[in-house]
């Protein structure tokens, strides 16, 4: 059960979504998509459910054409699940009947069987009863995850099913629903924003941005190996400077930093784009440092300073991790060193 | 047809006029120049005649057209204000009710109702007829003349079994003729009449006068009952379908050897309230003067109400008979018993 | 209520407070009392003791009344709905040659009277028509040898009445269904749905609350109507009112049949209203701009089919016969004289149309609001009583009218003649007043019905974001509300505005002196049976019916 | 300008929703709500909104009474601006009409600006004239909290306002939207999902769990002393476990963990809940170790390891944080420790 997409275009009136997105999902695997908001996630998703009409390109389902230019199966003929960014909880149905809406193939014990099974995947057994009107935002969105789950389709689309459910439940509804989709063997695609659901969700990621497809890969490729410097932006809470290559170091606008393994000869005066990660810059305490500590917050991971330059006007900060020892004092001054893992420099593209 | 249908500027004069305004200020404006009708006889032929009064007299004519029993029922709820100078039905039923729930007053002039014979004009003189119209049995000429049938009685007969065709108990032309039964022979003996009718029914009562005709005319239909009017009207029309239609018709006066044929009337009185009594009788004058009688006769191809006007000769064409002379207050103080005699006689 | 289920989010957690004075009730009830007092009128008038004929109907012909009647809902209720909402639906939501044009094409029918239409056809199909006048020529079969649907009876009826009140339910279930999420379609059809089960178990629950609307102003008009009842044959409750009051002269117990047909009516709307359900549309449906569902080409010409068959039998053919018609009997000549019959149709129909308009958006939005105490049960009842007047049959309704306007006028002019010494005869009778008033009673509720559902059908989260952004009730009506009410606002406009330029019995009876409309035109012609002299007023009352059709499809396009 | 509600509590029909809430937020100061769906925050911001009327308590802002039982003021009437969680937008209006429709009180011009100023600061400049049913659920999002935004009210109520919003936008335009309130002196409630975004985000933090708070303090105090299991469980990926005091050991279904600071007489045989976070935990392979890695997966801070216990049948993952060195081979055995902070024990009540 492969599910290919080849080279699909799409545009709603003149604005181009879709712009030869290329992505092939095996049975059983999940891939997340990750891109910023309006980049065309939504958009490619409906292309595969068959709720719009490519431009260009073609998917391909297990070696059978699913779609292709002026070839529009109707959406119900497509083994594809699809759960909605906007829930599209039927109204006038309670949960059970919005949940069993898909199974209608089912002898009615059956029916009421999965129906049981998913609401308690989902943590709302015993809300069998009531209309979605009168369900809290995160309680429709696991209805509509559940509704989507149910039939166990050979694809399964999810876009943002976890958007607006509490982390405790999401990670337990995740690794649930992980299990559901590898046991039905579904190949599956993951719309979502949170780039460590992603990580910890997807067999693999493919980040997209403004139509387009920059890197699909491993977890682990794209947190080591970003091949574009929005993709390792994403991860991390990576900060991104412009910065110029002056000797061993980059010069930004807010400070410069040593370059770890020093440049070659080939960079030297060119721009780049420096994308660090807190964790991949370390601080020491140093009276003649460059940078001055600004503030000092909490993550759960461990304290992460924010500094600024000492020798630029500028107030952007840089933000670095620091381990859990005696924290450094608000206003004193040290060094930053880059890392060699986890801050990345990109050439930038020429204008 | 064309003799029917006056030219378009006439039926354009009454409107004309603001409707907007009240009638009653309207009234007292012109208190000396109007008269004020409320008619339910709705033929474009007596616009024509209304105009004539008015460049003869000068009286202008208000006009307001409606349902007889609608047009009663404003008065009495008017009262002593209402407006209404004469009222103008189209059924001696409707007549009796007027007398009934008080809107005439009484006609003194004694130059009008000497024109009218005696049963066309309410005892008491609270209205006169304007027209008569016979309700006489038609069949289809081309089946022949159904033999023996020379009474309304005949219709009865189970020889005539699915033949006839009638209008619904709602209309008041067989509403009249059914009350001039309950008049002559009671009750049970309507209501015996009425059930050997459905009997005899082609099909369950339906569709109006003009329809039914031309049912007969196609063969659907053998028998039924029609105001001469609407046969002359065929007669005459412009359309030769229609003249097809009334040259297959054969006519029967019934009742010729015994009580006369079924008569009913039009008939205007003065209303109770008129404030405009002078114009009112000037203009009940004229509507019953024999020439204007003699155009109602052409125009609507009804017999005149008066004794000596002449009778338009599409209408004359349909035969000579005579007329039950059962007054016609009659009709209109049977006509609930008539109601009930059509309801047992399951006569929908 | 409806409303309450229209708008499931958050009502329940209304905390009960003690009965305070509210205005707003005050003001629904007021306005309702003013509404309903022919429907009082008659109540209270049937409660008089009969004078025996009542006994007499019971036993002879009320369950003639009883069954014909309902057998005429019944009819005129499954056409209704099943041609509305089925075009609504096409037009909608589908895609297919000639879309765009059938949109519009299918609200013509609503502009030909249905007696015109009776009348029309019972020419066109009876047994001395030209249809079986052709069929037995060109077979040489006599009247006996062959069957042929009779036209004058209780399906030809239903069948007469449904061709032009369809649009009616196609009106409401066509704006229901544009404003529907499409979104949600898209998920019952992802989810295995085909179209039809989709539109079966989500379109039109959704749109429930509009096509029960509609076919609730299709079988009160229906229960109404006494043209085509009575020249049909077909005895139902108008026709039997008529007859009781006129026939045999007792007004008691012709109150008591509209009585009873109104108690008849009212459990109807009762049912209709118990069967709508939740049908809150989200505010955004996302797709709303992507093309509509493509149809093949052999759906595609079942389509097409499907929505020309109403506009074939409901338009096309009667106008062609009335042209036709008109043309035989000279007609053109008098196409002057309409001008000023015209203008005054019009001019009633409009103001009617605006007042009916506000009325019903006052009343349903009192309905809507959750907030306030004018939610008594005694408004809400008074609204349900003030929305009946469609059931009354006219006659019935102008006489109910009748007397407490001219008792009102009478003491306004005894009063006048008393203070200022001044005759000021009937003012408010016999004026253009009197009439708007009776159309106003009789068509506020269509107005009602198909305001209500948009009203009900936007989601409270709209007024509750406009409220914390500080708008108060009446910006939010007009910034927020207005545009997704707007369809709606002119479909209930257009219907008001056909419904009055149809109206007879009022007008006959309420009119002023020498006041001519296009409808009392038509009567005069066609009760002397003369349909051939009536084909040109005719006409043009469709012809003037259509200019709104007309304006309502250009705005409707905009949206 | 301080909102203080005081013990409110609310009931949809019987469902009771909120049972007694007090919270109070200064000018100026973003507190963040946090609690599992379905657990009443939604229902908390309707009722400072004025949106739900409450049945007992009061809500007074700046001294003033805003509501009370009995006393409900329409929405209108209140300085409170929402942010909803269904986004809310105009479908009739465009994006530019929607944001400016709470400011009819400027002259246009300021309007316009204002509105400007707003699209450029969630990133839709160039979207003015788009109607919401044309924009991605992202971009939607945003145009709810521009509109809020915009008549900067005295009190501001977000309900999951980044939800749908990427993460790199989300970390500017949560800076901004700060910068904003703190500019109106807002007192402003952020209901959220995400632990992260309210670590940073805010001023103070408030859980609650099924229509109570549970606890509000400074990012810090809730990190590091929560007084809950519920509340330590939010932060960083923690995991809770059951366990009974065995000595110095806390005997758990899934193996047995060392505890720290050994345990008192008082703790012996009572039990306890162990909510501890990867962090809460350090790894050193020990062939006779009492865990087996089971699989290692990469976060944006580190590794993951995730082992079961060699004595026990139960399937059950614990998680490690490990640091960057080496890593650990699926298969080996070894020791965990659990550290002194990042691992909470909470005396389970008693049934
Ligand atoms: N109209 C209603 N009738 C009955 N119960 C309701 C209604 N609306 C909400 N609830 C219930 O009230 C509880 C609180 O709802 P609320 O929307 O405040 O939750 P929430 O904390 O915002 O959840 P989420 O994070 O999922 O948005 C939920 O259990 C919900 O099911
Ligand atoms: N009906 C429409 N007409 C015009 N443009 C549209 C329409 N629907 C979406 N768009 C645009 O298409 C682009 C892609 O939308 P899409 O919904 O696929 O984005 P997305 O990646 O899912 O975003 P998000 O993460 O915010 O949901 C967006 O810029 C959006 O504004
Ligand atoms: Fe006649
Ligand atoms: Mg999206
Ligand atoms: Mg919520």
């Amino acid at each position: 059960m492969t599910l290919i997409l080849e080279n699909l275009t799409h545009a709603y009136g003149q604005t181009k979504t879709l712009q030869g997105v290329s992505l092939n999902v095996e049975k059983g695997e999940v891939v997340s998509l990750l891109g910023p908001s309006g980049c065309g996630k939504t958009t490619l998703l409906r292309l595969v459910a068959g709720l719009e009409h490519l431009k260009s390109g073609r998917i391909e389902l297990d070696g059978q054409l699913l779609a292709t230019e002026g070839h529009h199966p109707p959406p119900e003929t497509r083994p594809v699940g699809l759960v909605f960014q906007e829930h599209a909880l039927f109204p006038g149905m309670n949960v059970a009947e919005n949940i069993m809406f898909g199974l209608k193939k089912l002898p009615a014990a059956k029916r009421q069987e999965r129906c049981r099974e998913l609401l308690n995947m989902v943590g709302l057994a015993g809300f069998e009863r009531r209309k979605p009107g009168a369900l809290s935002g995160g309680q429709q969105q696991r209805v509509a995850l559940a509704r989507a789950l149910a039939p166990a389709p050979s694809v399964m689309l999810l876009d943002e099913p976890y958007a607006s459910v509490d982390v405790m439940l999401k990670r337990e509804m995740r690794e649930a629903a992980r299990l559901l989709l590898k046991q039905a063997g579904s190949a599956s695609i993951l719309v979502t924003h949170d780039p460590e659901e992603a990580l910890e969700m997807s067999d693999r990621i493919a980040i997209m941005s403004d139509g387009r497809i920059l890197q699909v890969g491993t977890p682990e490729d794209i947190i080591e190996q970003p091949l574009a410097p929005e993709v390792a932006h994403l991860f991390g809470e990576a900060q991104m400077l412009d910065g110029e290559i002056d000797g061993d170091f980059l010069n930004t606008p807010i400070g410069r930093f040593r370059i770890p393994g020093g440049s070659s000869e080939s960079m030297k005066g060119k721009l780049y784009d420096l994308v660090v990660r807190p964790t991949g810059l370390s601080y020491h305490a140093d009276p003649d440092g460059e940078w001055i500590v600004r503030d000092l917050r909490y993550s759960s991971t461990g304290r992460i300073l924010y500094l600024t330059g000492a020798n630029t006007d500028s107030l952007s900060v840089v933000r670095v991790s620091t381990g859990f020892g005696a924290p450094p004092v608000v206003g004193e001054r040290g060094h930053i060193d880059l890392l060699d893992r986890h801050a990345f420099l990109f050439a930038k593209k020429s204008h | 047809g064309g003799e029917s249908s006056p030219p378009a500027e006439t039926s354009a004069e009454a409107p004309a006029s603001s409707g907007s305004t009240s009638a009653a200020t309207e009234a007292k404006k012109q208190n000396a120049g109007v008269v004020n009708v409320y008619s339910a006889r709705h033929y474009d032929s007596d616009l024509a005649l209304y105009k004539q009064f008015t460049e003869e007299t000068g009286i202008k004519v208000n006009l307001l057209e409606g349902e007889s029993d609608q047009l009663i029922q404003r008065m009495v709820n008017e009262a002593e204000f209402s407006p209404a100078d004469v009222l103008i039905t189209v059924d001696a039923g409707r007549l009796w009710r007027g007398v009934d729930r008080g809107v005439f007053q009484p006609l003194e002039d004694q130059s009008i109702l000497n024109r009218i014979p005696e049963h066309f004009k309410n005892p008491d003189n609270y209205w006169v007829a304007l027209t008569k119209r016979a309700r006489v049995i038609v069949y289809n000429k081309e089946d022949g003349a159904p033999e023996g049938l020379t009474e309304y009685a005949d219709l009865a007969d189970p020889a005539y079994e699915g033949e006839i065709c009638m209008r619904t108990s709602t209309n008041i032309y067989n509403l009249s003729l059914i009350a001039s039964f309950v008049s002559r022979q009671g009750e049970e003996g309507a209501e015996e009449w009425a059930r050997g009718v459905v009997s005899n029914f082609a099909r369950s009562p339906q569709g109006n006068d003009i329809s039914i005709l031309k049912s007969i005319a196609a063969g659907e239909c053998g028998l039924t009952v029609a105001n001469t009017y609407y046969i002359a009207r065929l007669g005459v029309s412009e359309n030769e379908a229609d003249r097809e239609v009334y040259n297959k018709l054969g006519i029967i006066f019934p009742n010729q050897e015994t009580t006369g044929t079924h008569v009913n009337v039009s008939g205007i009185g003065l209303a109770k309230y008129t404030k405009n009594k002078e114009n009112a009788l000037a203009l009940i004058e004229f509507l019953t003067r024999p020439d204007i009688q003699h155009e109602f006769s052409s125009g609507n191809n009804e017999y005149p109400a008066v004794a000596d006007a002449e009778t338009a000769p599409q209408v004359i064409a349909l035969g000579d008979f005579v007329a039950d002379d059962l007054n016609v207050s009659e009709l209109g103080r049977n006509q609930a018993a008539a109601v009930r005699v059509l309801d047992r006689a399951g006569w929908n | 209520m409806s409303v309450l289920n229209a708008l499931p989010t958050r009502a329940e957690s209304e905390t009960p407070r003690p009965l305070r004075v509210e205005w707003h009730a005050i003001g629904i009830i007021a306005l309702c009392i003013f509404l309903i007092i022919p429907i009082l009128g008659i109540l209270f008038g049937s409660m008089a003791p009969s004078e025996g004929s009542w006994d007499h109907l019971v036993s002879t012909v009320l369950w003639d009344y009883v069954l014909n009647t309902l057998g005429l809902l019944l009819i005129v209720a499954v056409l209704t709905s099943t041609m509305g909402t089925g075009a609504a639906w096409l037009v909608a939501v589908t895609d297919f040659p000639g879309r765009r044009i059938f949109e519009w094409l299918l609200v013509l029918p609503v502009a030909a009277p249905a007696y015109i239409i009776a009348y029309v056809y019972t020419d066109l199909l009876e047994f001395a028509g030209p249809v079986q006048t052709w069929i037995r020529d060109v077979t040489g079969w006599g009247a006996s040898d062959y069957w042929f649907p009779p036209i004058r009876s209780l399906p030809g009826a239903g069948v007469m009445l449904a061709l032009v009140l369809y649009p009616y339910v196609y009106l409401l279930a066509r704006s229901s269904f544009l404003n529907q999420s499409r979104t949600r379609f898209a998920a019952a059809r992802s989810l295995g749905a085909s179209p039809l089960r989709a539109f079966w178990r989500v379109a039109l629950p959704s749109a429930k609350a509009a096509i029960l609307g509609g076919m609730a102003l299709a079988m009160m008009e229906t229960a109404a109507d006494f043209g085509v009842a009575d020249y049909f044959g077909v005895t139902t409750f108008s026709t039997g009112i008529y007859r009781a009051w006129y026939g045999l002269g007792d007004p008691v117990s012709s109150l008591r049949l509209a009585g009873l047909l109104l108690v008849i009516v009212a459990i109807l709307l009762m049912i209709e209203r118990a069967a709508r359900n939740d049908s809150d549309a989200p505010a955004i449906a996302r797709d709303s701009l992507s093309p509509p569902m493509k149809l093949g080409p052999v759906l595609s010409i079942g389509a097409m089919i499907g929505c020309a068959i109403p506009i074939l039998f409901g338009f096309l053919i009667p106008v062609l016969r009335l042209i036709w018609l008109a043309l035989e009997a000279d007609g053109v000549r008098s196409v002057s004289q309409f001008v000023i019959f015209a203008r005054n149709s019009f001019s009633l129909s409009i103001g009617t149309a605006l007042i009916a308009l506000l009325l019903a958006l006052f009343l349903a939005y009192a309905q809507r609001s959750r907030t306030r105490a004018d939610r008594l049960p005694v408004s809400v009842a008074a609204t349900r009583l003030a929305t009946l007047g469609y059931a009354l049959p006219g006659t019935l309704l102008a006489v109910g009218l009748l007397l407490p306007l001219t008792s009102f006028d009478k003491i306004l002019s005894s009063w006048v003649e008393n203070q200022f010494g001044l005759g000021l005869g009937l003012i408010l009778t016999g004026s253009v007043f009197a009439l708007i008033y009776a159309y106003v009673i009789r068509f506020l509720t269509v107005a009602y019905n198909t305001v209500e559902p948009a009203v009900g059908a936007i989601p409270t989260s709209m007024d509750e974001a406009a409220r914390t952004l500080g708008s108060r009730t009446w910006r939010i009506v007009s910034k927020v509300h207005f545009p997704g009410l707007r369809p709606a606002l002119y479909s209930a406009a257009l219907l008001v505005f056909i419904d009055t330029m149809r109206e007879l019995p009022a007008t006959l009876l309420l009119r002023p002196f020498n006041f001519e409309t296009l409808a009392t035109r038509v009567y005069r012609l066609a009760s002397d049976e003369r349909l051939a002299e009536a084909s040109t007023a005719a006409l043009a009352l469709v012809v003037i019916g259509l200019i709104p059709v007309l304006l309502l499809n250009k705005v409707s396009k905009r949206h």
